[in-house]
């Protein structure tokens, strides 16, 4: 049962994945981007949690943990960017 | 043999250490410049007992980490890299004096030394590594430091040139990462005694082959032969003049030497494809260096192209592949190192009394200086060939080779390239200390303060060395004709390392 | 996968190669980082990929259960990422001082030094 | 021996110390004597051989182990054709050191000139001396150098630098093929040292490479000794103090080139090749030198033209080769010597004591300086061939053995009589012109020389005037000895003044008439002979020219075309040229390459992953935002890390994750300052590159499909994961072999990271402010 | 046999954990594509996302049942619940703050006008100041919808 | 006082600084036998001061550091270099690992060894190095 | 010394007795020296805070664990239909909290429950706005988040 509920799950986050891409790709803006950004490093996290599962390796799980700490710098690094006036839409 | 020495690891330490200590003395330049003379000195010293301890015993090896090989990382001293060491002693010491001299304040507070140190370090780890993937470590930190010494200064011609150094030697890095790579897939080793014994033992060695082509531009980028030296004439004659000598002395040589060291141990060259595209490439690596020398008319810039053209002399030595032609492309590297050096540090000391390096505003060194202007003939006509400076040994060396092998067009190419070098050595000689200069734009520095004589003292070591090198030639061409040998026969080196005779 | 990790790796190195030759600046470090991108992928894969066996060795254990992945591949990969690292954070900040200093992001106006 | 040349080189070096001296220190010429003091004393040395080498036959070989595993050594011989030449270099020198302690008072570079002309001549006593051919290119090249620096004296002139550089190229570039040519002719004989090559006639002759090497060392020869086509540097060295120009042009460096050919002779010589080569070359060179001679007015023109002449006749005469002929050379070279070393001097004294430089304004000057004007006259009736002086000899020898050549004797007599001719007439205007008819305006009142440049015409106008009624003994003496060395064996020729009524001497009866004849039309005969001056547009000087035009903008052409500044042309030269490699070596083998194409074992996860990998690199390279590239990158980091994690590599995905936090962070740093891009390249540009992007990319990828399907040997990694924790105590194989197997690529690592800190340091706070070096 | 009831049901909360958090980091994904404007998505990412990831990390320390695991799982929940809000929080604010667009039929803006651009200050609204003596003198530079560039 | 930067982030910033600090020591010692390592967690300390960075201000960072990178650097590289000499003079080659068995209290019976040292010189230099560059670069940015 | 620092000194001693150095061990000895504090040190001022705020914590947590979960399930609903019903605004919220922490916390905690987001703090700290997807009446959106303000304060104080 684990398995197919697991092949389903990495069904859904496949999707999840697409989705988010697209709409970093579609933007319109940087935050845009910014959070899809933020948005794909939690399905990175989700992700691997499933394939810590599928796999029966905890150790992967360590790369979650570092995601989740600091793949949120990124975003604070955007934010930081775009106080100090940087363009946050230059197409 | 395997006969272990610490001897082999230290001329990697020493540097690493003394870059290390001038990093944690960033503060006080006289600790660095303290460091910078200990640290060079010893380097030569130790450089100069390594190539004694090889003309005893051999091959030495040293496994790092008490890993045996292929699985540690070995060093290596053949003769080659031995000497090879050994010269980058010289080009260390002369630099490092020379420094003392030349560079600025604000070049050493904004860490000369500590680059110093550590380029000398990629450099000699790069000669001493029997490891595929270490040689690219080494060649990495050789050339990270290089690019931080070429944009010590922030003008914007060493901005602009910087670009392009470093755009095309990551390509070229990306380039040898991605054939060790494909290497590593193809025989699951990295060590290159243990690369040059399995692809031995192979009946079809077709991969290996094509990869042998990605090593041969990689490398090929790094020693700036045809048609892969652009970035060499764009960058090289920006950065401070003690600077590019060092780069004029070394940086190059370490691409050919890893030519030398792969095209013998890993794919042995001979009746290969990639021998007569080298032979092509030599000769044309030869003429465009040296046409691109003849149209320049900045000090610099001259020298910078005929590195260029030097180097097609060491790839024929590698190219016709006979224990003679092979020694006389080492011995070329040993003599251009030392001549070329001397010609770029002379550019600096002319610029210091005259303030420029461009031909059309210079003049009048020979009457006011005529010391310099003596050192500068000494090392030009060593470049050029002319006897009986060093540059004419290697010159004759590599020609008989040519003879040798009938290699008839090769021959007539180097030696017409030779006649180029005249051409432009002349050239400079008339223009900069013949010719009266019509306006000095600086204020000469009083003539021997004792930065200059330290700058002096320097050239004219550079100088007397290229004439000893061609008076004492004997010995140095018994070493390199040592070095040839043990290249020529890979057995030797794959036993050394791995024990066991192919 | 490793035949689609060729066709992968090719993509990387085109993209990188095709960023690098822009004359913006900006896109030469951006294809920079492809370029390193594409050559960790290509020893990676070069070196033959494994699923869901980390090179670890449980504790207590002598050796690892079973085939693990490749442990060399990765130490190199390591070992360029983070060399990778330290080249391209030097060549962000050369464009930025480039920028700086020819005050354009144009790699056309950087051609003086050459000839 | 060895030290009979090196002391040369060390005299160069304490020279500007004696010039300096404070005895000598008020009159700078008293430091001529004292340098000249060396050549004296070489002189009397070599001298003291005229017995047992001279008379003898003796050789005397001396040799100092160099480099023996080159078979280079220096090894010195002294034979007759050595001893002539060293007694001619010596001698002469000494009276040229003397010469120019006077000429040149005063002048600030006079310290140079001696360290100049003292190492030139030790370079040209090695050169004669040499027995090894690499020693001898060496002093050969030695020669050269110094010559080019003798020449360029007047630096600051820029016609003077010109010259120097012309017969530098032209003796260097010579200089090159004799190098080959030497090397070749040292792999055919097995040897360098010549004494042993010179034995070896006939393996030399039959070897294959017996053209090749004659030529390349005749193209050698010949331009040191400005034999046609590159007789045209000579002249134009005049540039050069007159010192310097004598002792060029009469002893020394030109015939080098002769000497060589000499030596040479009993190994390379005697074949048709040689004959011809030599032979009509030497002729041609004769006539042209001679006639050009006839065709100038500057003083040291013509005696440089006539120089020219006088090397054209002793490579004739070598190149002939039959005993008289080789007895002519000998004797013609000694002759020339003498009258011409004179002559240069006397030229310099017009020059210094007078201030003409030009035939066309000398005259009368007989009544001011008698014995200029005396001595000039002896050296002038040498050079004419007038009996009793030594040139009679000379000249009769070469008029009998041209007439009696075995080759072409018919276009040599033409060549050599109308040579005879003109030279009587140069012969003329050297010893009459200046000192006869009306007394020319000059510069400078005329006046006599001081002793110390007196000398040396004094002496050598009246050797020639003693050695030519004393024919027999200077044979005996010196140039028996010299023949032989030259013919390789002993010659039955005997040197005397007087031979009896033959045609050779009818011949110079003949041209002595016609010479004079010439003379007194001098004029009318230059504007008759105008015409040649439309030749010399097309001559060899203007090849020279147009070389060096030549290569100034085939060089800049070269560089517009390869260095043009742009980095993208340089990145599709060098990506062009790695995958033009790859391609072809893939195409050669390619029925032993194995692509392996297997997607059988994709799992649906790994290819989302990857396409929207691929997705991003795509956004990447064409989005128009910076930022969204930026973005894009963000996006390959977490599924590159994504990648790493699928296929098992942990310690990768982690280090991807944080590498890629840490670029985005440096990347928005840095973005901030930069413009946003700006579509700078036309599309077709822009497919351009993509196209060769993808190929580059397409190779990439058919690389890793057949690596992929080629594994020759399993990995050395079972190694470390057999052996991390039982000998290097540590769980995670991929840390232990970072810090343990292979620590030094760790090591190499981080000082890479280091490097880069330190250079963004040095950009970011280093301004470009102080120029100091 | 207990433990067979326990492992699977184990199991079971496993699977239905996966699920629901696939199914949560779905629905940020599908919020973020469909949402109109930036803030608006950021409400589909920030929750669903940080959910879905906790939710993830509970059916993997249910899955393994060591402690480690369960530590790490707890962590990452903690770490996620921790950093996610204030990434939305930052990039909201500059998003705002730079005057990214945001839906055309948004009801009510309180925060309109207050910041102050140069010096980065947000004022708060004069009723909620402790004394009335709101300034509305001083006026800010105008945030409007359609302002896309900053000075 | 920094407007730049909201109140929220400073104050969870100051939450994070030592959790991230904490983790990276963590990562650094374990990793010889899990995942982690010098360079991984050199880089988590990094990110911290990164984000210390992003909350306060450069002179802030500065103070928080106590030490310039440089001297950072040039010790971390110090240290990883001499952690291969000791092996020298036990007459092994260069980088010969080192071990020192011991007794520690709570973790019982460790190896503790020259690549122990290694990895934290490793550490020094990741941590130096990044923030050389970044702190410079927000320099030049102000 | 508080309560939360006895309550893990009560855990660590259980586990070192225990020898069971895990984490479930040490959630059992934390639950038992609550459950000891509790039961013994109920009247102490120091501890009596302490040992009334722990329900409270749970309490929250669950609270909270319904608020996200509502509030995804809102967002589910949302994305999953058309977006016509939904009315976004920003609102301004006075606050009581005070410290940085206080606000902080339930600034973040407003971004991750239903329909809420955090936009930023006033520079007097007097005032959060927040970003509302369901703006259908201010004043009572206002209300909700100072009920929720109202717990966390209950909580923290
Ligand atoms: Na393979
Ligand atoms: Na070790």
């Amino acid at each position: 049962m684990i398995d197919v509920v697991l092949w389903i799950s990495f069904v859904i986050m496949c999707i999840a994945l697409i989705v988010t891409f697209i709409r970093l790709v579609l933007g319109p803006t940087l935050p845009d981007r910014v959070v899809m950004l933020e948005l794909m490093a939690l399905l990175s996290v989700a992700f691997i949690g499933l394939y810590s599962i599928k796999s029966g390796h905890s150790a992967f799980l360590d790369v979650a943990l570092v995601l989740a700490l600091t793949a949120f710098l990124a975003a604070v690094g955007f934010a930081r960017y775009l106080e100090k006036g940087g363009l946050h839409d230059d197409d | 043999m395997g006969h272990t020495t610490a001897l082999l690891a230290l001329p990697i330490i020493i540097p690493l250490l003394s870059g290390a200590l001038s990093l944690i003395y960033w503060r006080s330049r006289k600790a660095q410049r303290i460091i910078g003379v200990l640290g060079t000195t010893a380097l030569l010293v130790l450089s100069g007992m390594l190539v004694a301890e090889v003309w005893q015993h051999g091959i030495i090896v040293m496994h790092m980490g008490g890993w045996q090989a292929p699985f540690g990382i070995v060093l290596v001293s053949d003769m080659l890299a031995a000497s090879m060491v050994f010269m980058t002693g010289i080009s260390a010491v002369t630099t490092a004096f020379y420094a003392l001299g030349s560079v600025s304040k604000r070049h050493e507070h904004f860490g000369f030394y500590p680059l110093m140190h550590l380029l000398l370090a990629g450099v000699n780890g790069a000669f001493l590594t029997g490891d595929m993937f270490n040689l690219y470590v080494w060649f990495e930190v050789m050339l990270v430091a290089s690019f931080a010494l070429l944009i010590l200064g922030g003008e914007r011609a060493q901005m602009e040139g910087a670009i392009k150094y470093v755009a095309l030697n990551l390509v070229s890095s990306a380039i040898l990462l991605s054939a060790i790579g494909l290497l590593y897939g193809l025989t699951g080793t990295l060590n290159m005694a243990d690369l040059g014994y399995k692809i031995g033992q192979l009946e079809d060695d077709a991969m290996i082959s094509v990869v042998a082509m990605l090593f041969l531009v990689a490398f090929g980028i790094k020693a700036a032969a045809f048609p892969l030296f652009f970035w060499l004439p764009a960058s090289y004659h920006t950065p401070r003049v003690a600077v590019s000598a060092l780069f004029a002395g070394l940086l190059t040589k370490v691409g050919v030497y890893a030519l030398f060291r792969v095209f013998t141990v890993i794919f042995p060259f001979e009746d290969t494809f990639a021998q007569s595209l080298l032979i092509w490439i030599a000769g044309l690596t030869m003429v465009t260096g040296v046409l691109g020398a003849a149209a320049q008319f900045e000090f610099r810039r001259i020298l910078s192209f005929h590195i260029v053209s030097q180097i097609g002399y060491m790839l024929m030595g590698l190219a016709l592949y006979s224990p003679l032609a092979i020694a006389g492309g080492i011995y070329f590297i040993a003599h251009n190192i030392v001549a070329k050096s001397g010609l770029f540090l002379i550019s600096g000391l002319v610029y210091r009394f005259k303030g420029s390096y461009e031909l059309k505003e210079l003049g009048g060194v020979y009457r006011q200086y005529p010391m310099l202007a003596l050192m500068f003939l000494i090392c030009a006509f060593s470049l050029a060939g002319l006897p009986p400076l060093s540059g004419f040994f290697a010159k004759f060396l590599v020609i008989r080779a040519g003879v040798e092998a009938h290699a008839w067009w090769l021959v007539a190419t180097a030696l017409a390239v030779g006649f180029m070098t005249l051409y432009s050595m002349v050239k400079i000689w008339a223009e900069v200390f013949w010719k009266e200069q019509e306006v000095c734009h600086i204020k000469p520095p009083r003539k021997y303060h004792g930065g200059t004589r330290i700058m002096y003292a320097t050239v004219i070591g550079l100088a007397l060395l290229t004439i000893a090198m061609g008076l004492a030639m004997e010995p140095l061409f018994l070493i390199a004709q040592m070095a040839a040998e043990q290249l020529l026969d890979p057995a030797g080196y794959i036993e050394a390392v791995l024990g066991v005779t192919p | 996968m490793g035949t689609l990790m060729a066709f992968l790796v090719g993509g990387l190195y085109a993209a990188a190669i095709y960023m690098i030759m822009r004359r913006s600046i900006v896109k030469l470090v951006i294809g920079l980082v492809l370029l390193s991108n594409a050559a960790n992928l290509l020893i990676f894969t070069s070196a033959g990929m494994t699923r869901e066996a980390p090179p670890l060795i449980p504790l207590g254990a002598l050796q690892p259960d079973g085939v693990v992945a490749d442990p060399l591949a990765q130490a190199l990969i390591l070992t360029a990422i983070v060399i990778g690292f330290g080249v391209l954070a030097f060549a962000v900040v050369l464009i930025h001082r480039a920028y700086e200093v020819v005050k354009a992001d144009d790699m056309d106006q950087m051609k003086d030094t050459d000839t | 021996m060895l030290l009979a040349v090196l002391s040369g080189f060390l005299f160069a070096c304490i020279a500007p110390v004696v010039h300096g001296a404070r005895p000598l220190a008020k009159s700078y010429y008293g430091a001529g004597w004292v340098l000249a003091m060396l050549p004296a004393v070489l002189f009397l040395w070599f001298a003291s051989h005229l017995r047992s080498v001279g008379l003898n036959g003796e050789v005397i070989l001396n040799s100092w182990t160099w480099i023996p595993s080159l078979g280079i050594s220096l090894s010195f011989r002294l034979d007759g054709l050595s001893l002539l030449f060293a007694l001619l270099i010596s001698g002469i020198g000494f009276f040229i050191i003397a010469y120019a302690g006077r000429y040149l008072e005063g002048h600030k570079d006079q310290a140079r000139l001696y360290v100049l002309l003292l190492s030139f001549m030790a370079s040209m006593l090695g050169l004669v001396l040499s027995d090894n051919l690499i020693s001898l290119f060496v002093f050969w090249e030695l020669t050269s150098i110094t010559s080019y620096l003798l020449v360029g004296f007047s630096h600051e002139d820029k016609p003077s630098r010109l010259s120097a550089r012309q017969g530098l190229f032209v003796t260097m570039g010579g200089g090159l093929a004799l190098l080959a040519g030497f090397v070749m002719l040292g792999m055919a004989g097995g040897s360098y040292e010549l004494s042993e090559l010179l034995s070896q006639r006939e393996l030399l002759h039959d070897h294959a490479l017996y053209a090749p090497m004659l030529i390349l060392i005749v193209i050698g020869a010949f331009s040191k000794s400005a034999q046609f086509p590159f007789h045209f540097w000579l002249p134009n060295a005049m540039a050069a103090p007159t010192p310097v120009s004598a002792y060029l042009h009469s002893a020394t460096m030109v015939k080098a080139g002769v000497y060589l050919l000499a030596r040479l002779n009993p190994g390379l010589g005697g074949t048709e090749l040689w004959t011809m080569i030599l032979g009509l070359v030497g002729a041609f060179t004769m006539f042209i030198g001679v006639f050009l001679a006839v065709r100038s007015t500057g003083i040291k023109k013509v005696l440089a033209y006539s120089t020219v002449m006088a090397l054209g006749t002793l490579t004739m005469l070598i190149g002939i080769g039959t005993p008289t002929a080789i007895t002519a050379a000998m004797a013609f070279l000694l002759a020339h010597s003498l009258y011409k070393g004179a002559l240069f001097l006397v030229a310099g004294i017009i020059g210094h004591s007078t201030g003409s430089k030009d035939f066309m304004h000398t005259g009368g000057f007989r009544s001011a300086m008698p014995v200029t004007a005396l001595f000039a006259g002896v050296a002038a009736l040498s050079l004419g061939g007038i009996i009793p002086l030594f040139g009679f000899v000379a000249k009769e020898l070469m008029l009998e053995a041209v007439l009696d050549a075995p080759l072409f004797s018919a276009v040599l007599s033409t060549l050599a009589v109308a040579s005879a001719i003109l030279g009587v007439t140069v012969a003329a205007i050297v010893g009459i012109r200046p000192w006869y008819g009306r007394l020319a305006e000059t510069k400078v009142t005329p006046h006599e020389a001081p002793p110390a440049m007196l000398a040396g015409p004094v002496v050598l106008a009246s050797l020639s005037l003693v050695l030519g009624l004393s024919a027999p003994l200077v044979q005996q003496w010196l140039l028996g000895s010299a023949i032989t060395a030259v013919h390789g064996a002993p010659v039955e020729k005997n040197l005397s003044l007087w031979h009896g009524f033959n045609l050779p001497l009818l011949i110079s009866a003949v041209s002595l008439v016609a010479g004079l004849l010439l003379f007194a039309v001098w004029r009318g005969f230059r504007r008759a002979t105008r015409f040649t001056d439309l030749l010399a547009k097309v001559g060899p000087e203007q090849w020279y020219e147009r070389a060096m035009v030549a290569i100034t903008h085939v060089s800049a052409w070269q560089t517009r075309m390869l260095q043009t500044g742009y980095l993208r042309y340089y990145l599709m030269i060098v990506l062009g040229s790695m995958v033009a490699l790859v391609l072809s070596q893939m195409w050669t083998y390619r029925d032993s390459i194995n692509l392996l194409i297997d997607v059988s074992d994709l799992r649906f996860y790994e290819v989302v992953v990857a396409g929207v990998l691929g997705a991003a690199v795509l956004m990447a390279a064409i989005t128009s935002s910076r930022l969204s590239a930026v973005a894009a990158l963000g996006a390959i980091g977490f599924t590159v890390a994504l990648l790493y994690l699928l296929f098992s590599a942990p310690d990768l995905s982690i280090t991807q994750v944080l590498v890629e936090t840490l670029t985005v962070i440096l990347l928005v740093l840095v973005l901030f300052r930069l413009p946003g891009f700006i579509k700078l390249s036309p599309t077709h540009l822009r497919l351009r590159d993509a196209g060769l992007a993808v190929i580059v990319g397409a190779t990439m990828t058919l690389l890793l499909l057949s690596v992929n399907g080629t594994q020759y040997f399993d990995s050395i990694s079972s190694y470390f994961i057999a052996e991390s924790a039982p000998s290097a105590y540590g769980r995670n194989i991929v840390n232990v072999i970072l810090v343990d197997f292979r620590t030094l690529d760790t090591l190499g690592e981080i000082f890479v990271l280091a490097l880069a800190a330190t250079g963004v340091l040095a950009m970011i706070r280093f301004r470009a402010e102080d120029k100091d070096l | 046999m207990t433990t067979d009831y326990v492992t699977f049901g184990l199991e079971l909360a496993t699977a239905f954990f996966m699920l629901v958090g696939a199914l949560f980091m779905l629905l940020a994904g599908l919020g973020a594509l469909r949402m109109p404007d930036l803030l608006m998505r950021m409400h589909a990412t920030t929750k669903a996302g940080a959910l879905g990831s906790g939710v993830i990390m509970v059916a993997v320390a249910l899955h393994f049942g060591e402690a480690g695991v369960t530590t790490r799982a707890v962590a990452i929940t903690l770490f996620v619940m921790l950093t996610s809000p204030v990434a939305a929080h930052v990039i909201a604010r500059a998003g705002y703050f730079t005057g990214t667009p945001m839906w055309s039929r948004i009801v009510r803006d309180e925060l309109k006008g207050k910041y102050d651009r140069d010096n980065h200050t947000l004022d708060s609204p004069p009723r909620y100041k402790p004394k009335a003596t709101a300034e509305t003198s001083e006026a800010p530079a105008a945030n409007t919808d359609t302002d896309k560039k900053e000075p | 006082m920094n407007n730049m930067m909201s109140l929220v982030l400073r104050t969870t910033g100051y939450f994070l600084l030592p959790l991230l600090l904490i983790f990276s020591v963590f990562l650094l010692l374990r990793g010889h036998d899990e995942p982690g390592g010098g360079f991984i967690a050199g880089l988590v300390a990094s990110a911290a001061v990164c984000l210390h960075l992003f909350f306060t201000d450069i002179a802030a960072t500065r103070r928080l550091l106590h030490i310039d990178p440089r001297d950072l650097l040039g010790w971390g590289l110090t240290l990883a270099t001499l952690s291969g000499i000791p092996a020298v003079f036990m007459g092994d080659p260069f980088f010969t690992s080192q071990w020192v068995e011991m007794t520690l209290p709570l973790l019982g019976e460790t190896k503790v060894g020259t690549p122990l040292l290694f990895d934290i010189g490793v550490y020094a230099v990741v941590v130096g190095s990044v923030l050389a560059i970044v702190l410079s670069l927000a320099e030049a940015e102000e | 010394m508080n309560g939360l620092t006895w309550n893990i000194m009560l855990a660590l001693i259980w586990v070192g007795m225990t020898g069971n150095f895990t984490g479930s061990g040490m959630a059992v000895g934390f639950l038992l020296g609550y459950l000891l504090l509790g039961v013994t040190l109920r009247d102490v001022p120091r501890f009596s805070g302490y040992i009334r705020k722990v329900p409270r914590v749970v309490r929250f947590v669950f609270f909270f664990l319904r608020e996200l979960v509502v509030s995804n399930l809102r967002v589910a609903y949302d994305v999953l239909t058309p977006t016509d019903y939904m009315r976004p605004g920003v609102i301004a919220v006075p606050l009581d909290a005070s410290t940085d922490g206080e606000i902080t916390l339930l600034a973040n905690l407003i971004s991750l429950t239903p329909g809420s987001l955090s936009l930023d703090v006033s520079t007097d700290r007097r005032v959060l706005y927040v970003h509302m997807m369901y703006l259908d009446d201010p004043e009572q959106a206002r209300a909700q988040i100072k009920y929720f303000e109202s717990r966390l304060l209950e909580l923290l104080r």
